[in-house]
């Protein structure tokens, strides 16, 4: 369509007389908001990165140090207090986990979503789910695990349940606001038909959804699996985090942690074939 | 079969979109809807069956009042209303034939839907349409690798399968190429002259109206001012559907 | 819902606050001397969480639980069906040695900074950079905060934990190790840890037990004292940590149970058993380290008297 | 029966038999993870009594509340690491990405060296970043700052690269063309154009790092996960809540800050 | 002004783009280049400030050949060249006189360039061009929201603001709506009559061609099959232009 020209028409004519300077730009809301939000960013950013170097602080010998830790990590890997089959093992405990909390994240997270979608649900319920799940998510993933792991005792429970919680607040926001840019038409035409909502869900919904459910609930995958090595080191869960807490907290084991790194750098390359993959095959 | 009567509907409480409209649909003719973009010709279609609330007014479907229904009613109701739309809302990752199947899932059980579960006498008639509209052999193609013109006639034979008296269609060849256009409205043609149905289609092309319509009815501003066989509607009558409203705030856009 | 006396199987629950010496194997003979004593299925849980083996020993849902004391003296405190059953002696092969020491330490070169009246004293620490192990620690917190709490009268240990208010800088290093690397590298003033965690990379040149004891990292200790070979440090002040217990949660556990286990651990048989004893040098890791006539002994709460007293609880 | 009419059953057949496998190697998956792990799936529905749990025992009671300002104190500790943290990776990052991204870079090689760096950096479990750090910068709050630094550089500039690249070739060309050099037609050509986007990614990494920083601080010792740990050690489980609590408030503001941000730049 | 002498190009080192093309363009006159879609008239005007490096050949601008010199003095070069796009290639955030300034950015320091500082004369001398367009009022709009007609314009007005010897456009007016074809087609026209400017484009468009140009040069699989006066384009030769060379392969889809 055509726009008529005289349509936008701020005025922008300099008034006459001599012209020091000319400006380049009336103010312009998207640039003020990007200048005042890095403004702020860098004053603080300015403000407080000399106050966290603590007095006294030797960067030099830090900065050896940490390199020499990085090099033993990297060039020296090597076991002494496991085994590599202990290793494997709490490698494959992490994936489990990630791959546990993942599923019955995104099952759970796919009803929520339907409730909690601007296209099905009433709007109280929509504002309702949206805010618990902001709620949820707020809560770091390992005080959920830690807090469960009081209530549930020792075991793997804690580290799923608590796990699963954000998965289920991250993936209802993803899954819902991917429902919602769905084209209203769609649904329209299914209720014109006079089709029940279950049906609508099947037939309509899902058919829309697959790929980004699938590429979602595939990064929450990858998500959930860094949770899980953090999750083994803070809460004690077990898997390899626990594994990389010991051997750099306790046993001061840099070469074994460079092991660790390594496999699950393997993992995560792995991982990265996968997501690969899955977009050029959904494109 | 269709009576509207004194509708009238207005979005925001204050501009009326739609003011006292009332016209007929007559079985097995073909009603063309025209008038300018923003007349309301939409806001009627979806008025029928309901998709939006009106204000004010009655819609006798079968001698019923459709706007006096509760739900499970107005579902009911909108089984027997088939729609084809300007974007044709295929759902495009399935296939042709599950496309025209969901036409009659209506009248079928929430385990039916969730599963897909249709009877062999469905099954037979969803072919029988896809023939119909000349793609039995794209039957089993994902709606989305279709073309226009192609995907529209999914659209008919899903319409189709409700077994509806009245087909309303909201601009069908609006995104269509001009062969496809015709293939689209010689379907619909066919429908009214030796099926029966009642066709109400929302046009812009007054040319296309002439060579299909029985009947013509003229909106303009949201109100009907034109309502006649298609033989009566000269090129005076024309300009005055189309003149722009002194009434009217803002520009109208001719789209035609 | 009553007790579960006869749970058919059994939890032991570890946690490795402490001590970073046990391992696997060791925790299955463990597992295996209970079982054959009470034939009684039993499982193995170990957790770094500090309130989860807490929580898990005082709610019933292990019965059988070896922890530090602090750990123990808190579950206590939760149910006091909680109750120690054994511990391990020290060299004498009595509870009379039952313990070990946590220091409060400075560097040699310093260590006359902090003489008063030329004795050892913790009246200058204040405003200096400690090095804690880790705050969930029995002797490398609870104890020496606890002795610092005392000798300063303070009201709690909050303000031992965190800069800039007791001390100008508080660190935690995670294990006796890493707090003692700490001192040593000069990243702290003073740092307290323990003897028995750190045998295998240093000695004492002199009485061990009290102030002015001096410990000497071995010329070839291996990481994290590789940077630090050779260098010395002087205890302000070393207090008896009596040695940790076994814990049973008594209502979890029956009378005829406790008296089996009882029985068969302070056997001779598992006081020779390299996988429960073994000198902290040796290759294999045992659960508790050897010293002399280290044996199982039998206790009851009463013998923590001492260390309930240092914790105020 | 119609022939016609057994191939579209079959086609039904054929969807649902697929749809059963899947349903049922996941089911599999399920049970066997389950097994592997020693997770009972009826802990799922206990949750509600860890919620209760919660409830009970968090409630800030009339002793946390003296808790108060050192949680404040520590939580600005932490949204700061968080914010310095980011923007230090954002600067470095679009610096990376500019050089890094295909369309701009200056020899394809750099570009393969700064993909594989940032890969590393966002791989690496921000739990080994932690604990070498910690070795070797002790417990402050520097030890949190890096630690978030290392993975945000990783993430954004990634993100960066990925956005610079959306954006195309034909709009440099036409600066290029007008003589303009390398850093004007970055300067007034590329950044105007993607700044938005990269706005937009520079505060979901706020918001996310504010999270993480609870996880690095509960293991580096400093900041608003040290003092939880503290608390919910010495069993002070209301003072925990509080903390709990503290957290909430802040990701939720800083959420509701970046979406406001967010509204005004679209 | 502009002579072109044996430029060869070849994408893959296979498939040849350009073959020995040469032809010359002379000050004052407009110059289309007409051809099948991937005869290589894109080709052609990029290699002329060389935003592709071409093989072999020579261009020949102000006498001086542009493949031999160096980057710097390429930088200089481009100062004098204009270009126009088929997606006008706008900055989208920023004003219409902003993106009309970066037009001098070739003259100016790095320092300028970043921090956006122009001299009050070169701002007035933006204004003045954008009058010239005839967009003086929308100075101050982001190019986001202009039409595509008024984007083009202001691609002109960056172009002029180089002071260019030549323009080259490749398709300019693709993208448009007939209206804002012809305003866009009588600025070019005027740019060459009244300000001696070498106006080059690239059109798909004969009947434009016709109507605006002074020289045409035929494209045909990369070579030149046409080049003299526009009265001498007769219907035959514009078939032989758009004839489908039997030499090559593919199909060669004719787009206007
Ligand atoms: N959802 C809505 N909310 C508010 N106003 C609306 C809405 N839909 C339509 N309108 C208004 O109602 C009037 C009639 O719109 P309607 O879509 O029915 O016109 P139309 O004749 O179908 O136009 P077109 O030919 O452009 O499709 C217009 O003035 C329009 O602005
Ligand atoms: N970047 C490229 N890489 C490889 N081949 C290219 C590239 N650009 C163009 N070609 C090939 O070079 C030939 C000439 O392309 P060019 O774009 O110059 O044609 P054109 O005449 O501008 O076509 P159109 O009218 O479609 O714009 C075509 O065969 C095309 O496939
Ligand atoms: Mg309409
Ligand atoms: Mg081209």
């Amino acid at each position: 369509m055509i726009k008529p020209e005289n349509q936008i028409s701020i005025p922008t004519r300099q008034p006459a007389g001599p012209r020091l300077s000319i400006p380049l730009r009336f103010r312009d809301r998207r640039r003020v908001t990007i200048l005042m939000t890095l403004i702020v960013l860098a004053y603080i950013t300015l403000a407080t990165l000399p106050t966290m170097i603590p007095s006294h602080f030797k960067l030099g010998t830090a900065l050896t140090s940490f390199a020499e830790n990085i090099k033993i990590m990297f060039w020296q890997p090597h076991l002494a207090n496991t085994t590599f089959i202990t290793l494997l093992g709490a490698l494959g405990q992490s994936i489990l986990l990630a791959f546990l909390t993942t599923l019955i994240g995104s099952v759970l997270a796919f009803f929520f979503a339907l409730a909690s979608t601007r296209r099905l649900a009433p709007t109280y319920l929509v504002l309702g789910i949206q805010s618990l799940m902001a709620v949820i998510r707020a809560i770091p993933t390992v005080l959920w695990v830690l807090i469960y792991s009081v209530v549930f005792g020792l075991g793997a429970n804690a580290a799923v349940v608590g796990i699963t919680f954000h998965s289920v607040a991250y993936l209802t926001k993803v899954y819902a606001d991917s429902m919602d840019e769905l084209s209203p038409g769609i649904i329209e035409t299914m209720q014109a038909m006079g089709l029940k909502k279950s049906a609508i869900i099947r037939q309509a919904i899902i058919p829309y959804m697959m790929p980004s459910y699938l590429s979602w609930t595939f990064i929450r995958f990858e998500i959930n699996f860094a949770d899980a090595i953090a999750v083994g080191a803070a809460a004690g869960a077990g898997g390899i985090g626990y594994q990389l807490f010991m051997s750099s907290s306790f046993y001061f084991n840099f070469h074994e942690v460079g092991v660790m790194v390594y496999m699950i750098l393997a993992f995560a390359l792995v991982l990265e074939i996968i997501s690969y993959r899955l977009r050029t095959a959904t494109n | 079969m269709l009576t509207v009567k004194h509708l009238a509907k207005s979005y925001d409480g204050e501009k009326k979109s739609l003011t006292d409209v009332s016209f007929s649909v007559q079985p097995g003719e073909v009603t063309v809807i025209i008038g300018p973009s923003g007349a309301g010709k939409t806001t009627i279609l979806r008025s029928i069956n309901q998709l939006i609330r009106d204000d004010d007014g009655e819609i006798l479907f079968d001698n019923t009042d459709i706007r006096q229904l509760n739900r499970a009613q107005l579902r009911q109701a909108r089984c027997r209303i088939g729609m084809i739309f300007q974007n044709y809302n295929l759902i495009e990752p399935l296939t042709a034939i599950e496309n025209v199947l969901h036409g009659c899932l209506g009248t079928k059980s929430n385990l039916a839907g969730i599963f897909s579960i249709y009877r062999n006498r469905e099954k037979e008639e969803a072919l029988k349409l896809l023939e119909k509209v000349g793609l039995a052999e794209f039957a089993y193609q994902q709606c989305r690798n279709l073309s226009g013109g192609q995907k529209q006639r999914v659209g008919i034979a899903r319409a189709l399968m409700q077994q509806p008296k009245i087909i309303l269609c909201d601009e069908p060849i609006a995104s269509l190429d001009p062969k496809s256009t015709i293939t689209v409205m010689d379907i619909l043609r066919d429908l009214a002259t030796n099926d029966g149905i009642s066709v109400l289609i929302n046009l812009h092309q007054v040319d296309i109206a002439r060579s299909y319509a029985d009947h013509v009815i003229g909106i303009n501003n949201g109100q009907v001012v034109f309502d006649d066989r298609i033989q009566a509607l000269s090129d005076t009558a024309i300009a005055s559907i189309y003149q722009k409203d002194a009434n009217s705030e803002g520009s109208v856009v001719h789209e035609f | 819902t009553g007790s579960h006396q006869n749970a058919k199987t059994l939890t032991v629950v570890f946690l490795p606050g402490d001590s970073a010496k046990e391992a696997g194997p060791a925790r299955t003979a463990l597992a295996n001397e209970i079982h054959k004593a009470t034939g009684k299925k039993v499982e193995v849980k170990t957790t770094t969480d500090y309130n989860v083996a807490i929580q898990a020993i005082s709610s019933g849902k292990a019965q059988i639980a070896l922890m530090g004391p602090d750990s123990y003296i808190q579950a206590h405190k939760q149910n006091a069906a909680v109750e120690p059953i054994l511990t391990y002696s020290g060299k004498s092969g009595t509870l009379k040695d039952a313990q070990y020491h946590s220091y409060i330490m400075v560097p040699k070169d310093k260590a006359n900074q902090y003489k008063v009246n030329g004795k050892f004293s913790l009246e200058k620490i204040k405003g200096q950079k400690m090095s804690f192990v880790s705050n969930t620690s029995t002797s490398g917190f609870a104890i020496p905060a606890g002795a610092i709490q005392t000798n300063f009268n303070l009201k709690n240990k909050d303000d031992l934990q965190q800069s800039g208010k007791f001390f100008s800088k508080v660190l935690f290093g995670g294990s006796h190790q890493g707090s003692a690397v700490n001192l040593l590298k000069g990243d702290a003033d003073v740092a307290a840890f323990d003897d028995m965690d750190l045998v295998s990379y240093g000695k004492f040149t002199n009485d061990s037990t009290k102030a002015g004891a001096d410990f000497k990292i071995n010329a070839n200790a291996p990481a994290p004292f590789n940077s630090v070979r050779g260098k010395e440090s002087i205890a302000l002040a070393a207090y008896p940590v009596q040695n940790e217990p076994i814990a049973v949660n008594s209502k979890m556990l029956s009378k005829s149970d406790t008296k089996k286990i009882i029985s068969t651990l302070t056997s001779s048989r598992i006081a020779k058993d390299k996988k429960f004893f073994a000198p902290s040098n040796a290759k294999v890791h045992s659960l508790l380290p050897k010293d002399g006539d280290t044996q199982f002994i039998a206790i009851s709460d009463k013998w923590y008297a001492p260390t309930h007293k240092v914790l105020g609880e | 029966m119609n022939s016609d009419v057994q191939q579209v059953t079959n086609f039904f057949n054929t969807k649902r038999l697929r749809l059963s496998i899947i349903l049922v190697i996941f089911g599999l998956a399920y049970i066997g993870a389950s097994i592997g792990l020693g997770f009972q799936t009826q802990s799922l529905l206990n949750v509600q009594a860890g919620i209760a749990w919660l409830i009970h025992n968090f409630i800030p009671n009339e002793a946390s509340q003296g808790y108060w300002n050192e949680i404040i104190q520590q939580l600005f500790r932490t949204f700061i690491v968080a914010v310095a943290s980011t923007t230090c990776a954002a600067v470095v990052s679009l610096f990376l990405a500019i050089i890094g991204a295909q369309t701009l870079t200056p020899a394809i090689t750099v570009s393969w060296v700064i993909r594989c760096l940032s890969s590393l950096l966002r791989n690496i479990p921000i739990v080994a970043w932690a604990m070498i750090l910690l070795f070797s910068f002790k417990q402050n709050d520097l030890t949190g700052f890096l630690a978030l630094f290392f993975m945000t550089l990783g993430f954004l500039t990634r993100a960066f690269m990925e956005t610079i690249e959306d954006f195309g070739t034909e709009k440099i060309q036409a600066l290029q063309a007008t003589g303009a050099t390398y850093l004007q037609v970055i300067f007034q050509g590329l950044l105007p154009e993607i700044a938005v986007a990269l706005m937009t990614w520079i505060l979901y990494m706020i918001e996310n790092n504010v999270r993480d920083a609870t996880l690095v601080g509960l293991l580096t010792g400093t900041g608003i996960g040290f003092i939880f740990n503290l608390y919910f050690k010495s069993l002070r489980y209301g003072a925990a809540g509080l903390v709990v609590l503290s957290v909430i408030i802040l990701v939720v503001a800083v959420e509701l800050i970046s979406n406001l941000i967010g509204r005004l730049l679209s």
